[in-house]
């Protein structure tokens, strides 16, 4: 499959990106009321020594550009992130009844960003690289641990999406 | 993972204003943990809890009691916290709840409903209870002659746990014409009670739907009843789910926009389910507006219910 | 048990007696006109040969009286010809999806009339008979024979069910 | 026991007008009746049939065939009956159904709906069948570069057999940012029928939940901005479902009972979900109905959507 000869995404490409990364920040958001609301876990800085024993990464967030990676180096590299943050809410699933449907639109949105990521690496002739998944998920052996890791992984996952936007509209400019 | 923080409550739930004791146990085979151990510190949803209600075990294992003398939270996060650099880190957590047990309902009554097939009763809850709470809707098939007091089958029971305060038994599963005895209990994580018992026929608390008034149409001919001066003709029929019941019916009416309406004690209306009716004493070229309800009815009285909602208004005007 | 020496039946039970009666015979008669309007099974009278064939009895209308027998024994039959009738509209089922609602009324006021009957035997603390059901019921292995069976059973039940209350209104008399 | 009366039909749904046959035999094995066995009458729901449609077999069996040149009925019985003392007794029947295949679904559109997450379509469903008649709405996700030719993993169909002519796609179901195929089937037992199909961006045929539109607060301070004569100011935010969604928004307004509006073209909402407008230009104490409404839209003009309907009105009185 050849390489395109385009160093940018297509103008039409960057409004639906900015659209899909609202709409999950503003799921991530009420999560995050609702844990702090509910169960008043508020503060992710109060919670580092559970992440640590619980093992959740924190997220590399150094963009594309600074790191000099191509079109193809830098959308593969978003993917395989928007995966592995798939993974980490598929994990958190069980975590509430009253969380549920939120938890669950989460992911149809996280789902429906990385197709879209797939799809235009799709339409620009370039071989997505399937990269396996990194490491072991977390598990939970309590509901307090679950509810604690959300409010790490919901941190994390904003801090990535603020990344990933930069990225995706630095590669759209022409 | 085995886990690292143990947290136990003395009661998961309990009576709104008491007290309440809880532990928290960090293992000592875990490291990340036992390696920074500092002071235990305790929170009652944000706020730090007071230092002298909790004290840390000396027998060797890291953990530390705490007493909430009165609890006043309906619902609130009780976190285990370790201080890390000042900050309190978040180990472990339990969920308090409190309230009260349930009160007996009252206000229990009964509606046979023949279209819905259904028998629904009401009540009112007692004062709320800050907890979940179930309404169950227990009944018995029982014998006329000693008022209920000796049980036979029971019924089907039915829950209400949405806070609607009424359940309804589908009339599969009754006797409509045996005595039944039915109440409603009350039940939650710190109590039960129950409401008064009924012992009913379930057809003695039917409530019939209202029947339908239409003009009668003027018929013509050597018995022709044009309608009389100063009367109205009209044609009644009683509705379909109860054109089996004898029904007791009675009328009013009154000048479209009027306040007070004129009752018409009626003709029991026997078995027939359909028949006409002819009101008279009314002025001259004037507008009234009628409706109609029935009432479970027989000659010797013997049989119960409950009286119709109105009909639907029908305006009719009488002759020049 | 002691035969309990009243002649009669209490002046309470025939105003509801009245009423289950009229009920059953609504059921029948909706049931009659939908038979007659869907499938053009109007009249009993056509269906002789297939009456015959399927095996459907017709009932004996003789009332009680005029058999000369005890409050009892009257009870005891009238009670035997309504679980008699229960049984054949029990083997109508699955009559057509139309009109399978209004047959599993017409079951529940057939079996509450018979319970009712069993329950003023209680009452009087007369031992109901319990007798053995009568024959094979018939069985039916077309949609048309279990219709036309159904107008038949239909036209005896409500020439039973007259009897019936002519019966129960003898023995109301005091 | 087996069964004494065979009936069979040529077919048991046809097209209504077209000519039907069917034949009624006798099992020799049948006592009862073959003992009785005189002629074979036909009727048609109520009405005998004319006898010169039917001719009994003459090889020994008992039976006869019949042939009606033209069905009219869309529905009806057809009885074999045996004369008897003058009677016709009815000894089998068959149901007759009869009308057209499905024409081709028209005025097929479709709406995403935020709220309800689901992709709903509609369609006009072309002349009456009289037959029961199963709409199915199929879709396909697809490529963006060839105008859904390439069709890739199916989505789940959406039946609608209820005659509401219109199905709903849940949306974990579809991908909201890639192109489907998507098209209505209609099929009976006589034949089946699709609609053209459409090829399209779920999000871009999104209608909006309206805006929230409210009087805003006058703020009292150094900064503070008391409405201007002539001016009413206003505070808007976009439902909660699609407050993600950058939208453009315009207002109408008018005097209340007043038939006609004036609008007034918004600004570009942009990504802000909430904010305030002044509307100036009106006249000094006079009372004004306001109205907003909003599409999908960005500046490069590249997203599609529906406009949402007219928010509720918001009734302001301009000052003295």
């Amino acid at each position: 499959i050849p390489l395109s000869s385009s160093n940018y995404l297509p103008q039409s490409f960057l409004p639906q990106i900015q659209e899909q990364v609202r709409k999950i920040q503003n799921d991530i958001e009420e999560l995050q009321q609702r844990l702090c609301a509910d169960y008043s876990l508020c503060h992710p800085e109060e919670l580092i020594l559970v992440g640590q024993y619980l093992g959740i990464p924190k997220p590399l967030l150094k963009n594309c550009y600074s790191q000099d990676l191509s079109l193809v180096a830098c959308l593969n590299q978003l993917h395989y992130g928007l995966q592995f943050y798939q993974g980490l809410v598929k994990a958190l699933e069980g975590i509430s009844p009253e969380l549920a449907p939120t938890l669950n639109i989460l992911q149809l949105d996280v789902g429906d960003f990385a197709a879209n990521i797939w799809q235009q690496m799709e339409d620009l002739q370039v071989a997505p690289e399937i990269m396996p998944t990194q490491g072991t998920l977390p598990t939970f052996s309590s509901s307090f641990q679950r509810r604690a890791g959300a409010v790490l992984i919901f941190d994390y996952m904003q801090g990535f999406l603020d990344m990933a936007y930069r990225d995706l509209r630095h590669l759209s400019q022409s | 993972l085995q886990d690292c923080v143990d947290i136990h409550l003395s009661a998961s739930v309990i009576h709104l204003g008491a007290p309440i004791s809880a532990s928290c146990t960090i293992n000592t085979n875990c490291s990340s943990l036992t390696a920074i151990a500092t002071k235990i510190v305790w929170k009652l949803d944000w706020e730090k809890l007071p230092e002298h209600w909790q004290h840390q075990r000396e027998d060797g294992t890291l953990g530390s009691n705490i007493t909430l003398p009165h609890l006043n939270h309906t619902h609130a996060m009780l976190s285990c916290c370790l201080l890390l650099a000042g900050t309190p880190q978040i180990i472990g957590q339990a969920e308090l709840q409190a309230g009260y047990p349930p009160q007996s309902p009252s206000n229990f009554s009964c509606i046979m409903n023949l279209t819905a097939q259904e028998l629904t009763c009401q009540w009112k809850p007692g004062r709320s209870t800050y907890l979940p709470t179930k309404f169950i809707l227990k009944s018995y098939n029982s014998t006329s002659k000693d008022n209920c007091q000796s049980r036979k089958k029971p019924i089907q029971h039915c829950v209400s746990e949405d806070g609607k305060n009424q359940c309804s038994i589908p009339r599969s599963q009754l006797p409509l014409y045996q005595k039944i005895d039915i109440w409603v209990k009350a039940e939650n994580m710190l109590g039960e009670a129950e409401s008064p018992h009924l012992c009913i026929y379930p057809m003695d608390v039917v409530k019939l739907e209202p029947p339908i008034l239409q003009a009668a149409e003027a018929r013509l001919g050597p018995d022709s009843s044009f309608p009389q001066p100063g009367c109205l003709k009209l044609k009644w029929e009683k509705a379909k789910s109860s054109k089996h019941v004898e029904q007791m019916c009675e009328l009013q009416y009154q000048h479209p926009g009027e306040l007070s309406w004129v009752l018409v004690p009626f003709l029991n209306s026997g078995p027939q389910h359909a028949g006409e009716y002819d009101l008279c004493g009314l002025l001259f070229a004037t507008r009234y507006v009628l409706q109609m309800r029935c009432v479970r009815s027989s000659l010797g009285g013997q049989l119960g219910g409950h009286w119709s909602d109105w009909s639907s208004s029908l305006e009719l005007t009488t002759r020049e």
